[in-house]
């Protein structure tokens, strides 16, 4: 131990990984993640992968990314701005470094700052990109990994390239102890996952302490950080990303259900996760379908729902452009379907590996006539595992497509899931109707206003349905106006009453309402509460209200706005929510609006509110 | 096909009017799905029709089974969901020309080649029947409709060329003026395991009258030809021609004047695919007969048996799945 | 000439002909319009296609309607209520009679009620469809229509069937000579009609001239009506519906444009008939393409625009939610496209046969991300016309799709269309970048926003565009947030900017404001204005605006809301247009909507607007 | 082929990097193209290189050509518009074996059965690459990816057959690691006049690395033929291997054991399909070889031509539209 290392105290601290997509950097903050959340802390996550597959290594284009906030109490986001940067190589650093925080410091690999590598990350001839005026005055460390991984492996009998690629677990070592956090976990999956590979299991292992001895005595630190455990509700916890949690929610829904998952799919960029997630689970006989198109992929869980499986499909803003014509059967069918569309950059391809919340517009109008469905959005990475068990419960319920929008900043990032006990979960159990005693396959429920499922196969029960308008009670096809105009009113009616099924709009701030309500929905919460939380530190009448469900709104929204003098709503597309809430109740707000394929910085939510206190 | 079926035409017949024209072939076609089923011993309601939108999509509402009328062309997807949801439901999908093979034409495509277990009818009026006479897919060559006005420049594709080439398992082509060749082909659809592909050329006398003419009434006997397991290719009104092979492709030739060994005998169940593929040009056009009959039945698991197939080995290998375990499973830590 | 019947004049007439699929309604309402049209009246029409080509013959669900009002001064919709019923048979007269005006009366023909008949129209046993209690106490006149035209071409040498089949132009000489109409044009149409088949063509003139003689001394007539000529804009007319009018309009902005008109299509009820139109004009070298779907439709269209045509797709609702995808990429690719949705009966495959006005909301929101597409509205059959050269302008101008919303109504309804001056249709004339100096893919017109056109094949400016974000300037893939904003914004920018180069939104009533202004858009503005005109004669201040630009609204469209008290918003869906006003100007607003199949009546209007008053 | 072209590769290569993974194979197609193109004296103005999305849709930014980047599964929708819109243009499609055989299916149906005037190079790689790995319509059955954990119970799709089933007029096999044999069927379609569907297997070293080596290394020779018009089809290292005609089917003999006369001839350009279907077996299953070369080429008038020839009749007929007079056609009234 280097007795001249000061030990500081953090509250959080944002670590940015960046290097090519062959660097691992993806690997190293998932381990980072796991360690630092077993040390205690809150950690929320974030990769930022390349548009390319592997654009040419050292290139800019090439840089994967991997952001990772952890501290003493709810974090909330990955962070806005990294206090500590990992650059592997030039074309790393060129492009991070206006992020770092000023009082921050980034942590380079020196061994790749040679004249090629320059080059290829886009610097003029002989540029030095050390040099405080391409660090733009920054803190840079520059340390020799890669040489000092090779030299700490030179014992073993392994090729260069191999050992070359340790030296992530090299800078690992590095950051575990920075942080004071224990290697252990690490050690211990490096042990598993290598069990068959003892030499790379050595390697690795060795390029770990090595890293962290070198930490310690290269002199290039002069602190070392402890971030104290936060006071997170009791219970076991394990790191889950969004679409893994959408996955899992499903299953789960399924089984408190009593039926079985069916996913229909096709792949597409951030949500094809959900569909490996769901696929993986075979022993749960789920069938998860990669179909030829976006359009059999929500087809045949059409069929599926009609045969009585619950039935689900997932994509993203493209995809679901392409299922508007099936979602608008699945709505006249008056079928169960949870409908996951993780958003992305757009319009058309956009930009597919940035996150967006462009899509609510379509998720509520993307479809021919008079076509109601549900709208819910998950909050954070593990909301996304309630909202998928409440998308379930809704399109159970009330015989509907239920529409769950998330995003690629939630599929992709990953926070602390507090496992539940599966008996506590709601019971989604379902009756299907097997008497054919007076059965009309259009009568409603008097409560519910859904109509009731009948698998086919049951004897005496046997009704064809399909996607003319339909008699409101037999449901055979009719032609009739006013019967019509009745379907018309009677499907929107039945989506309209959810809104008594579902939690109030909760105010988290001033409950008597104050100067300023922000609002907002979907994956910008954290970066809302943050911000909203800092000001109430600071004295300001700032309130929250986010919505997780859109359509319908929460009985009290009106009730809620009224109570505050100015309603910001924030969002990460041109002011969508802020349309149908002045639709709905033709009140005056103010957009604060961002699309640049990442959540509000608390700057810039700050520019729009200052001026309005 | 059970002896014994406690079951009538009547039992699959619904109460409500069928709305085809009258004169339309479709009526036919639905007699004998009717009479078929009704014969396999299976309650109606084992059954599921699924289609899209078309004047033959109407097809489900006139079977007193279960019904699903989808959206244009969509029925082989929403029909692939329905079986692998529930392989016991016996699942039938009706399609016309354009639902099936224009808009719906990818969904045809990996179905067949799923081989997934659906009974398809592809009704084909070679035309557009319920928006008013526009050519379809399998319109010939220089049809004239109100979009193609002199005539349209696109060669019809062939169903059953195309199945073949996707390794269709049961290929098979009937039409709706032979109730007794169309019986048997839906029997044998009925037993087959995986996808049936049925081409039944059926006459819109609305907007495309007489378009199998040649093939379907007086005089056919010298433009067609009956496929029949094990037997020569022979046909004519006396029976007078056969078929033959002259390079890789069929030809027709007098049955006195060709040597009785060199006529080509059918083989439905040929393991590979030669035989069918060179049949398949009998399609009624370059001089060839039209055949009719089950070009190639083979055996192949059908996909939701492999999928169900799968889902067992992984419960026998990991027990039924726990949820709870599930949801414990990986690198957790306890917060207290 | 029968000097008992007495000659009556009347402001305006709707007649309703109802029959078989087979009995040639059509033909003969399309001929009544042509004879009146050219007897100097104001007429309107619109056909009543059954659901089902051609459904079992004497039963309701295989009834063809035709509609017409005319009248001595614009009529402006084909009327709400018949005046006069023609029905051919029992099914006829049971499922229009309620629709019968009191005072009004029907004529059917008395042959086709026989016991077959009458049991195919669903009647009980026994039951005699002419009694009042089933004719609901209006007058039906009943006359042997077929064995009057049996007889009368007794000396012909036809099969019975062909003889039968001239019944209905016995019916137009009965309603030529009750509406004093001269029958030359129907006549001069069997000779041209028939030339090859003289004993047809003399059939169907004798039928015609017996008809008349019929109504003349058959003694089941007491009058002879006459509806003088209306006071119409001089010039030359023709009879269009509003989908011929759109084909046209789309080949006449090909020509103003010189461009060479592409449509990329697949059949859909209401809107094949454009199609067709559009593939008749083969010798304006139109390409018109029947595609195997939707997507390909609109797929090839973009091709086309991408090639240097002025292109063009039409569809239908479920045809616009399959091209959802590819409209955003036409619209990111900034490429002029003009989209035709006749609107239909929704939601899902819903009433193909009916209309509504319920895809406003998908023409707006239909896709994935931010993706503003400029939407307009056709207000009348002939204004289709207009609106095609305008889409095509805002197209073209703006390098943009357009949406252009037309219904049912409009699509198969037909008015007279007034024959421009070609030289006075606006000149759209496109000029195409082809100097290489400084050529930046995206670079913007400073006035219009639209950036450059560049046909393929152009020397020295080979350039590559797709669907992922792009650079602002020179159109290359940028993953740039801060570009991506600004992207984002400069599109609906250039969207919005249109509404400078729009008309105002007009006031038809009190200029200064007054009580209550009703507001519509598209095929409702006949309904609509035929009501306000009426309550303005009645001296209330009730006004009109329609909508014929919707994104974006017309720059004065708050200036108008603002001075009236009350705004009525009338449309066939649950309030789309309506949700768009509230969005953009927070105002509060009193929905009137039907979803009906069919336009308001002006008894439907009142019941709103009178508990306003 | 323009011996004397003004042009080099160079001119057909824009700025800005590819962006590919290293070693990938589409790297060595895009170099053929580059080349072929450069000699054919036409400018890189004159070609339109239209995609949809995938890894090997990228392909038009890496051309000096007009290029469209367009959606998933839609280039050839897109390219059908461009072509018939401006023939003169030489139009060019890349797409994925997922783009242009999953979601562009029904448009490669389509577009090949019109015989439309566009160069589809289908980017074989059996795989999805840019969404990172997920089985496509021609991976193997049992191929496990991360959405069929147990491997895929599909059989896969065969473009070669799929393409003949539809009359296709050019249908070609090649591979990314032969570059010689790229360029002759690339300037062969460049020359052809319908659709040109040229399957190309590509490596796809990060998903799929290997799937066809088999085929395309060392020893290779064993498992594969060339089809060459007029030539006897023998194969193997010492060319010791032939293919003969068992019933229907090709079958592998040793030359030395069978009657020469026996060995069957390639001929591209048949009239009658038969051969071309009969080889299109040889793609690599059943103990047959994989089959490179031009599988069938005939002459049929492409789409485009066709249109434009019906629209310069209309003309002839009808005189070259006049729209004033249009507009005063039909029955038309007067108000003064
Ligand atoms: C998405 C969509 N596109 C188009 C249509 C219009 N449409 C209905 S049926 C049909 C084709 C009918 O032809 P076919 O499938 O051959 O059936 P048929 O009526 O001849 O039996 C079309 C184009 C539709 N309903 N939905
Ligand atoms: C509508 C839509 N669906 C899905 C995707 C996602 N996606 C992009 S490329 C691709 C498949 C890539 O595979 P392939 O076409 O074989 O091309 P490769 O990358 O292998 O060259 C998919 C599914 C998309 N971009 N758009
Ligand atoms: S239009 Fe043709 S296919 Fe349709 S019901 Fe009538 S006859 Fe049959
Ligand atoms: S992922 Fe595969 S196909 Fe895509 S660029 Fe990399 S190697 Fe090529
Ligand atoms: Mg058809
Ligand atoms: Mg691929």
């Amino acid at each position: 131990m280097n007795d001249q290392l000061q030990l500081k105290d953090l509250d959080k601290v944002v670590i940015r990984f960046s290097g090519d997509s062959g660097d691992g950097m993806q690997l190293t903050g998932n381990q980072f993640t796991s360690s630092a959340a077993h040390h205690g802390n809150d950690v929320v996550t974030l990769p930022d992968f390349p548009a390319e597959i592997r654009a040419p290594a050292g290139t800019i284009a090439g840089i994967s990314g991997f952001q990772l906030q952890f501290g003493n109490q709810r974090v909330n986001t990955p962070g806005d701005f990294p206090d500590v940067l990992i650059a592997m190589n030039p074309a790393s650093l060129r492009a991070n470094i206006k992020d770092l925080r000023p009082a921050g410091f980034a942590i380079v690999d020196l061994d790749a700052f040679d004249e090629r590598g320059i080059k290829k990350a886009g610097y003029a001839d002989g540029v030095n990109p050390l040099d405080p005026e391409h660090t733009l005055g920054k803190k840079v460390i520059a340390a020799p990994i890669t040489s000092q991984t090779m030299a700490a492996l030179e014992s073993l009998d392994m090729p260069k390239k191999d050992k070359e690629r340790c030296k992530n677990f090299f800078t690992l070592g590095v950051l575990y102890f920075l942080y004071d956090t224990s290697p252990d976990l690490t050690l211990n999956w490096i042990n598993v996952k290598f069990a068959k590979k003892p030499l790379v299991a050595e390697a690795n292992t060795k390029a770990l302490h090595e890293g962290m001895i070198y930490a310690r005595n290269s002199g290039l630190f002069q602190s070392q950080y402890r971030v104290g455990s936060a006071k997170l509700r009791p219970g076991t916890y394990k790191s889950l990303t969004g679409n893994e949690a959408t996955g899992l929610g499903l299953v789960a829904a399924a089984e408190r259900a009593g039926l079985k998952l069916f996913l229909g799919s096709y792949p597409i960029t951030p949500a094809t996760t959900i569909l490996e997630e769901v696929a993986a689970h075979k022993d749960f006989d789920v069938k998860a379908l990669q179909m030829e198109d976006e359009i059999a992929g929500i087809c045949c869980a059409i069929g599926a729902a009609w045969a009585g499986n619950l039935a689900a499909t997932n994509t993203s803003g493209p995809g679901i452009a392409l299922k508007g014509e099936a979602m608008g059967l699945a709505m006249i069918l008056e079928l169960p379907l949870v409908i996951v569309n993780v958003q992305r950059g757009g319009p058309s391809t956009g930009l597919p590996t940035k996150t967006e919340q462009s899509d609510l517009m379509q998720a509520m109008y993307g479809r021919n006539g008079e076509s109601p469905i549900p709208v819910i959005a998950a909050k954070s990475p593990a909301h996304c595992f309630d909202m998928a068990i409440e998308a379930s419960r809704l399109a159970l319920k009330y015989m509907t497509p239920v529409i769950l929008l998330t995003d690629g900043y939630l599929g992709n990032g990953a926070e602390a899931f507090r496992i539940p006990d599966v008996n506590e979960l709601p019971d989604l159990t379902v009756k299907f109707r097997t008497n054919p005693e007076g059965y009309q396959s259009y009568a409603r429920d008097p409560k519910t206003n859904a109509r009731q499922w009948v698998k086919p196969g049951t004897p005496g029960l046997a009704n064809r349905i399909g996607g003319l308008e339909k008699d409101k009670l037999t449901g055979a096809v009719s032609h009739d106006p006013e019967n019509h105009d009745h379907m018309v009113r009677a499907r929107r009616e039945k989506v309209e009453g959810i809104a008594n099924d579902i939690a109030d709009l909760e105010i988290i701030g001033d409950q008597k309402g104050g100067d300023i309500l922000i609002i907002g929905w979907g994956s910008t919460y954290g970066a809302i509460n943050n911000k909203v939380n800092r000001y109430r530190a600071a004295g300001k009448s700032v309130s929250q209200a986010h919505f997780t469900h859109i359509f319908p709104f929460p009985k009290n929204t009106l009730e809620v706005l009224k109570k505050f003098k100015k309603i910001v709503v924030a969002e990460m597309n041109l002011g969508q929510l802020n349309s149908l809430l002045r639709a709905e109740y033709a009140i005056d707000t103010i957009p604060l609006t961002k699309i640049q394929g990442k959540p509000f910085t608390e700057d810039e939510i700050e520019v729009v509110v200052d001026k309005l206190l | 096909m059970n002896a014994e079926s406690q079951f009538t035409k009547k039992d699959f017949v619904p109460t409500g009017e069928v709305k085809w024209c009258a004169g339309c072939g479709d009526f036919s076609i639905l007699a004998q799905v009717q009479k078929v089923l009704s014969e396999t011993g299976k309650s109606p309601e084992s059954f599921a029709f699924i289609s899209g939108i078309g004047c033959s999509s109407r097809f489900p509402y006139y079977m007193n089974c279960y019904g699903l009328h989808g959206i244009h062309g969509r029925a082989l997807a929403i029909a692939t969901g329905a079986k692998v949801a529930n392989p016991a439901l016996e699942v039938w999908v009706a399609m016309g020309d354009g639902d099936g093979l224009a808009i719906g034409g990818n969904h045809f495509v990996h179905a067949v080649r799923r081989n997934v277990g659906i009974k398809g009818i592809l009704m084909d009026n070679r035309i557009y029947g319920l928006t008013k006479g526009q050519f379809s897919p399998t319109s010939f060559r220089g049809q004239k409709t109100k979009t193609a006005p002199m005539g349209t420049v696109e060669d019809p594709l062939d169903p059953i060329s195309l199945s073949l080439s996707l390794g269709g398992t049961f290929v098979a082509r009937t039409q709706d003026r032979d109730p007794k060749h169309m019986a048997e082909i839906f029997r044998r659809a009925h037993e087959h395991e995986g996808f049936a592909m049925m081409q039944v050329l059926q006459n819109c006398v609305i907007f495309n009258d007489g378009a199998f003419d040649d093939w379907c009434t007086k005089g056919k006997e010298e433009h067609t030809i009956k496929l029949v397991h094990g037997e020569k290719m022979i046909f004519g009104m006396e029976n007078e021609k056969c078929i033959i092979r002259q390079g890789f492709s069929p030809k027709v030739a007098l049955v006195a004047e060709v040597d009785a060994n060199n006529i080509v005998i059918h083989d439905e169940f040929a393991a590979d695919p030669g035989l069918a593929g060179f049949l398949a040009q009998l399609n009624g056009t370059h001089g060839l007969p039209m055949a009719y009959g089950i070009f190639r039945q083979i055996k192949a698991p059908a996909y939701e048996a492999e999928y169900r197939r799968q889902n067992d080995e992984a419960v026998a290998k990991k027990g039924p799945g726990n949820l709870q375990k599930l949801l414990n499973s990986g690198e957790t830590w306890t917060v207290s």
